[in-house]
């Protein structure tokens, strides 16, 4: 069981890692935006298939992940809009 | 190949990585981003010997895992300084070169050469 | 099995870390970085250090992060000239070379380190009933190594003494970073209205199990340092004049409180952090308990940035 | 058995989501269709490979975390692809 | 084990650590008096262990937590620690006396910014140079060096100038590339040993590939943030921007930390690691130094740029010591009259650099400048700044009764006992190049005005004051009893025979013949004419200093400066291996 649970990770990971640079290949801010919350969802499966069965506090770490992968897609989502939406609330020097 | 020595390697070559783009960008945000890999790089390298020191029930030496947790909080606080230095500097003179030295800018002529 | 997947996640970070290098925009250098030290995660995973992983997955992809993006998108306007000042082609091989020989070695050197390896865990384990936590990196933390972890609290608290020395004159003392306004039916807010409440949960979670399972009170307080700093950026509420007392106070109590009772030590345990015998566990929850607000403070604060504004509109 | 019947069957299930996901992400055209492929499939994905690994996890209080961490990612995706989309448009008015 | 006297080491760290917290909590006005009160106390810690020390016999020693290592963490002050902190924290109290007036606290509740952020800091870079002074693991002070940097880098740009800010940056990046350095050695020897401790670590390293790359890493990263040539990219603006008293601290104590470090572990930890090939380079950099920051020194405009760059050279002197303690029977490093030498050089330095930045702040607040060809007159107009100045100039070219001459003397012994002549011609040429631009600034004060010099603004005598006192303690170091606490194989002769005088003071005729040839002469001075008429020899020497000029600013070009760091780790492992 537990290599077939890895094989899964690593398939998983390997459809996150073509996808991610797919992403991160843009060409608008808006695909890049996406990066983060491929890996909230992605990675966070990868890291349960491969540790949950084994090690139960990965459960934590997975929950880690999803949380500041949401997080960090809003940080995108605020600067990138930021960029060329005049400025408006993020100039204030 | 075991998962220390895989890692390790692994570490090895982001340090490398880390290196050649602090060298190379002249974007003082890049170099902060460098810095930050090189970091990782080390924080792995540790990661990697602490697992090689797995013993008696742990999955890896806890020192050295301690170690990483002070580290990591201290690579936070040094990037967070540098960013805010650099925004200071951005603000206070609309440029972020870091080439620009203060030293050139009196340099009369001698009269007697 | 095992070692296909290392050998996957392996590659995956070093690709990432070459984009982050290599990409010429700086905003995907930052998403980059993000996914990086998101990913980074796994290789803590992968290591066992389950502890680093979530300070890794907080810390290197959380703050970290955002402080790269946000100021990616305020340094936008100045690739243009940075990209001028670019090496030439023969500088770049040079860096390359030297970048390539210092990694080599250490290649070498990772193959070179001696088997069996050293390692403390033993000792560790032999001295943890002493203790009293279950959490072996814990134990160092907090009483075999405690002085360190008093350090770092101290290593947070001068680096943001340094970012707020950084202010300009006209606003010392008053609030850090722009103001961000509420757009009340946005859908940004509803999120930082609902997110939160759950970060705050987890955080606290992780904070909770930390003295006998990984986590502990860096890993929490990062969680609610990143969700106060979420609903700021949404506009719910507003950094603190650094002026205000109570902002100061609240930063210095916990090390202060971790001061007091490492001297404490000194009298009824005849050493500086150490604690008397049966009363270890509770000193040590209690040090957490008295570093947790103040480190989640810290940490938002040095998120927050050098102030900005006048304390008072 | 059955239970790790159950694990294979959910977890190669996930497996083909998170693969329908990426081959939308790679040839999709424009932004939106890859987001919408991206948050549609990889939260079903999540959602199998949670249900798959539900009988390997140690206890109730484990399951119920795992649940939690489905539940958190579906959240984040809905309101957070929003936001993405929104950015899109606003910066890319046409693509 | 702990040793009777050992909490006094944890109050060295906490003490000022402390005093920054309540400086934070109790508000801006109060940073002030807080630092005013914990620096006597300080000062008390320090001779409080050094007299430990002296009852002890062996080492101050404590068990924090009473673990004991490798799993605890031990502090241990030994007698190159012990004074080094008695120095840091005389040298704070001058410089704190010196700062009053430039940072007393102005009217309103809120204070400012520079005098919070100077009292604060002044104290945070105390309490972590304690620490790296006392600690003896590893880690912990990878932890101390980062504590320095946060604390010196708000120093650097104090005053909010766009060109501080930059040259703050600079040195928080590089110094971050330095200890990122130090921590990746620190990993490779917890990979290899087992053990964070430097005493245990010494009884373990044996001469292997991990041990010596992690020699060479540590070794380069703190090589970085002491600055040594070529790698002072970020000291000269760093230095010489800042406000006299930030300056003083940077120049005279932060820098002192890293270099500390390199001597602690090369003649505690590592000795048996050195080979013959690696000494003489990092010695040889150090010779490089001295050369290049002096006659670069000579060519500046600015006074405090001046000085900057005679602390890139000073920072030469301080690596001399290595080719000479290394005992090639043995082939290890010996703690003996070298080591010695280097010690007293580095408190004869901080006291020395610290008076000269101070005393030209106070020139620099009277006129509004410093550039050096608009000192004229100054001496007459003030004269304690000037004699101060002075007096710590003559201290480091080394008169007879002063730490430097000590210094001197010590390495002379010791490279005449090595049989190595070299160093003999690098120290005396050190000499004469200090004397060269001492001589330099100190006639431009002495002659006459151009146009009187009206109406300066009081000087604040304690600052007056302070600065003096440590040029006289700069001056005054060498009869001090240093063998109680040190091996010192040489004895002094009676500081004011005429044969001592004549054989200290003769660098100073080349040194000024030096200044002629290479400083720059406005036309109208006095010497102008003759200057003129010695033609060839002057564009030669002038050809020659715009060489050193541009070198140097190669060197403090990033991507050079970046590839010179990671060049230094290669050769210095290749010179710890290959020559084995």
């Amino acid at each position: 069981m537990s290599d077939f649970l890895l094989a899964a990770a690593g398939f998983v990971l390997l459809m996150v890692a073509l996808g991610l640079f797919r992403i991160l290949h843009g060409p608008t801010e808006a695909d890049r935006m996406m990066a983060a919350q491929l890996l909230g969802s992605g990675g966070t499966a990868a890291l349960l298939l491969a540790g949950a069965a084994r090690i139960p506090a990965m459960v934590d770490v997975a929950l880690t992940l999803a949380l500041l992968a949401a997080f960090a897609t809003v940080t995108f989502v605020i600067s990138g809009s930021g960029l060329r939406s005049g400025d408006a609330n993020i100039a204030g020097r | 190949m075991r998962a220390p020595t895989i890692f390790g390697l692994c570490a090895a070559l982001l340090v490398g990585v880390g290196l050649f783009g602090l060298i190379v960008d002249p974007q003082p945000l890049r170099k902060i981003l460098a810095f930050n890999v090189i970091g990782s790089g080390v924080f792995v390298l540790l990661g990697a010997v602490a697992r090689r020191g797995a013993a008696v029930g742990m999955g890896g030496d806890p020192v050295p895992q301690a170690l990483l947790i002070t580290g990591i909080v201290v690579a936070f606080a040094a990037t967070a300084l540098a960013v805010a230095l650099l925004l200071r500097l951005f603000n206070a003179t609309g440029s972020v070169t870091l080439s620009a030295d203060a030293l050139d800018e009196v340099r009369p002529d001698d009269g007697n050469a | 099995m095992i070692e296909t997947l290392n050998a996957g996640v392996a590659v995956l970070i070093l690709a990432l870390a070459i984009f982050t290098i290599a990409t010429r925009e700086l905003f995907a250098a930052a998403v980059g970085f993000i996914a990086y030290g998101l990913l980074l995660t796994l290789v803590w995973a992968q290591l066992h250090g389950l502890d680093v992983a979530l300070i890794e997955g907080a810390v290197g992809g959380g703050l970290t992060g955002v402080l790269v993006i946000g100021s990616a998108a305020r340094l936008r306007g100045t690739q243009v000239t940075a990209s001028a000042e670019r090496l030439g082609a023969s500088a770049r091989a040079a860096a390359a070379i030297v970048a390539g020989v210092v990694a080599a070695v250490l290649a070498a050197c990772v193959l070179a380190l001696p088997d069996p390896a050293p390692t403390l865990a033993p000792q560790v384990a032999a001295n943890m009933t002493a203790t009293g936590v279950g959490n072996p990196i814990t134990a160092v933390l907090l009483a075999f190594r405690a002085i360190d972890t008093l350090l770092e609290v101290i290593v947070l608290i001068f680096a943001l003494i340094a970012v707020w020395s950084l202010a300009p004159d006209g606003v010392w003392g008053g609030r850090a970073g722009p103001r961000y306004d509420a757009d009340p039916n946005g859908i940004l807010v509803y999120f930082a209205r609902i997110l939160p409440p759950i970060g705050v949960i987890v955080g606290i979670y992780i904070f909770w199990v930390g003295a006998d399972h990984p986590g502990g009170k860096f890993q929490g307080s990062t969680f609610l340092a990143a969700m106060w700093l979420l609903a700021a950026r949404a506009g719910l509420t507003d950094a603190p004049p650094i002026s205000r007392v109570w902002v100061r106070i609240a930063v210095v109590a916990g090390p202060v409180g971790f001061v007091v009772i490492g001297l404490a030590g000194v009298v009824t345990a005849g050493a500086f952090l150490a604690y008397p015998a049966g009363y270890a566990k509770p000193l040590i929850l209690a040090i957490e308990w008295a570093l947790m607000p103040s480190l989640a403070l810290t940490l938002a604060l040095l998120m927050a940035g050098a102030p900005q504004r006048p304390g008072v509109p | 058995m059955v239970l790790d019947i159950i694990t294979v069957f959910a977890v190669l299930t996930g497996a083909f989501f998170f693969l329908a996901g990426t081959v939308g992400l790679l040839r999709f055209p424009d932004t939106l269709s890859r987001l919408h492929a991206l948050t549609k499939a990889d939260n079903l994905g999540l959602g199998l490979v949670v249900l798959g690994l539900l009988p390997q996890a140690g206890g109730v209080s484990a399951a119920l975390k795992l649940v939690c961490v489905w539940l958190l990612v579906l959240l984040a995706s809905a309101t957070v692809s929003q936001l993405i989309a929104r950015a899109a448009r606003q910066l890319h008015p046409r693509a | 084990m702990t040793t009777s006297g050992g909490l006094l080491l944890v109050l060295a760290v906490l003490v000022p650590s402390v005093g920054v917290l309540a400086g934070l909590a109790l508000g801006y006005r109060n940073a002030h008096r807080v630092a005013l009160a914990i620096l006597p106390l300080g000062l008390a810690i320090a001779i409080g262990i050094a007299a430990a020390l002296l009852r002890s016999g062996g080492a101050v020693v404590y068990l924090l937590g009473d673990w004991v290592p490798p799993l605890g963490v031990r502090l241990r002050a030994d007698a190159p620690s012990s004074i080094m902190l008695i120095a840091v924290a005389v040298v704070m109290c001058g410089i704190a006396v010196y700062a009053r007036s430039d940072f007393g606290m102005p009217p309103g509740a809120n204070g400012s910014r520079e005098p919070f952020t100077f009292w604060t800091m002044l104290l945070a870079v105390w309490g972590s140079l304690n620490l790296v002074l006392v600690s003896t693991d590893m880690f912990t002070l990878y932890v101390a060096l980062e504590l320095l940097t946060f604390a010196a880098v708000p120093l650097v740009c104090l005053d909010g100038r766009g060109e501080t800010l930059r040259s703050a940056l600079r040195y928080l990046l590089f110094a971050l590339l330095g200890s990122v350095f130090y921590l990746l050695g620190v990993a490779l020897l917890y990979g290899g040993y087992g053990t964070l401790d430097i005493t245990l670590l010494a009884a373990r390293l044996r001469p292997e590939a991990v041990a010596l790359a992690a020699a060479a890493l540590i070794t380069t990263g703190l090589l970085a943030k002491t600055a040594l040539f070529p790698l002072h990219i970020w000291l000269p603006p760093a230095h010489a921007g800042a406000p006299a008293a930030a300056s003083a601290v940077l120049s005279a104590l932060v820098i002192k930390g890293s270099w500390f470090l390199v001597v602690r572990l090369w003649f505690d930890m590592m000795p048996a690691l050195a080979s013959a090939s690696a000494m003489q380079l990092l010695s040889a950099l150090g010779a490089a130094a001295i050369v290049l920051g002096n006659i670069v020194a000579l060519q500046q405009v600015r006074l405090k740029l001046l000085i900057a760059f005679s602390t890139v050279a000073q920072i030469g002197y301080l690596f001399l010591m290595f080719a000479l303690a290394f005992d090639p029977v043995s082939a290890k490093l010996a703690s003996n009259g070298a080591l010695t030498g280097g010690i007293v050089q580095a408190v004869s330095h901080a006291t020395a650099k610290a008076a000269m930045f101070m005393s030209a702040g106070l020139i620099y607040a009277a006129l509004g400048h410093d550039r050096i060809d608009g000192l004229r007159g100054i001496a007459r107009a003030m004269p304690v700044s000037v004699l101060a100045f002075g007096l710590a100039g003559t201290a480091l070219i080394g008169f007879p009764s002063s730490g430097a001459y000590l210094a001197k003397e010590l390495l002379l012994a010791a490279s005449g006992q090595a049989g190595q002549w070299w160093w003999a011609v690098v120290i005396q040429s050190g000499g004469i190049l200090t004397a060269s631009y001492v001589v330099l600034v100190l006639s431009h004060t002495l002659l006459p005005a151009q146009a009187p010099i009206l109406s300066l603004p009081p000087i604040p005598r304690a600052s007056e004051t302070a600065a003096l006192a440590l040029a006289l303690c700069s001056l005054l170091l060498g009869p001090l009893p240093w063998d109680v606490f040190l091996p010192t194989p040489v004895t002094l002769s009676n500081p004011l025979a005429i044969k001592t005088l004549s054989t200290a003071l003769w660098p100073v005729i080349p040194g000024a013949a030096l200044a002629i040839l290479l400083g720059r002469w406005e036309r109208a001075s006095p010497f102008g004419h003759a200057i003129a008429m010695l033609g060839p020899a002057r564009r030669a020497g002038l050809a020659l200093a715009r060489l050193m000029e541009r070198a140097d600013g190669s060197f403090r070009q990033w991507s050079i400066a970046c590839l010179s760091f990671l060049v230094m780790v290669v050769l210095l492992g290749c010179a710890l291996t290959v020559a084995r």
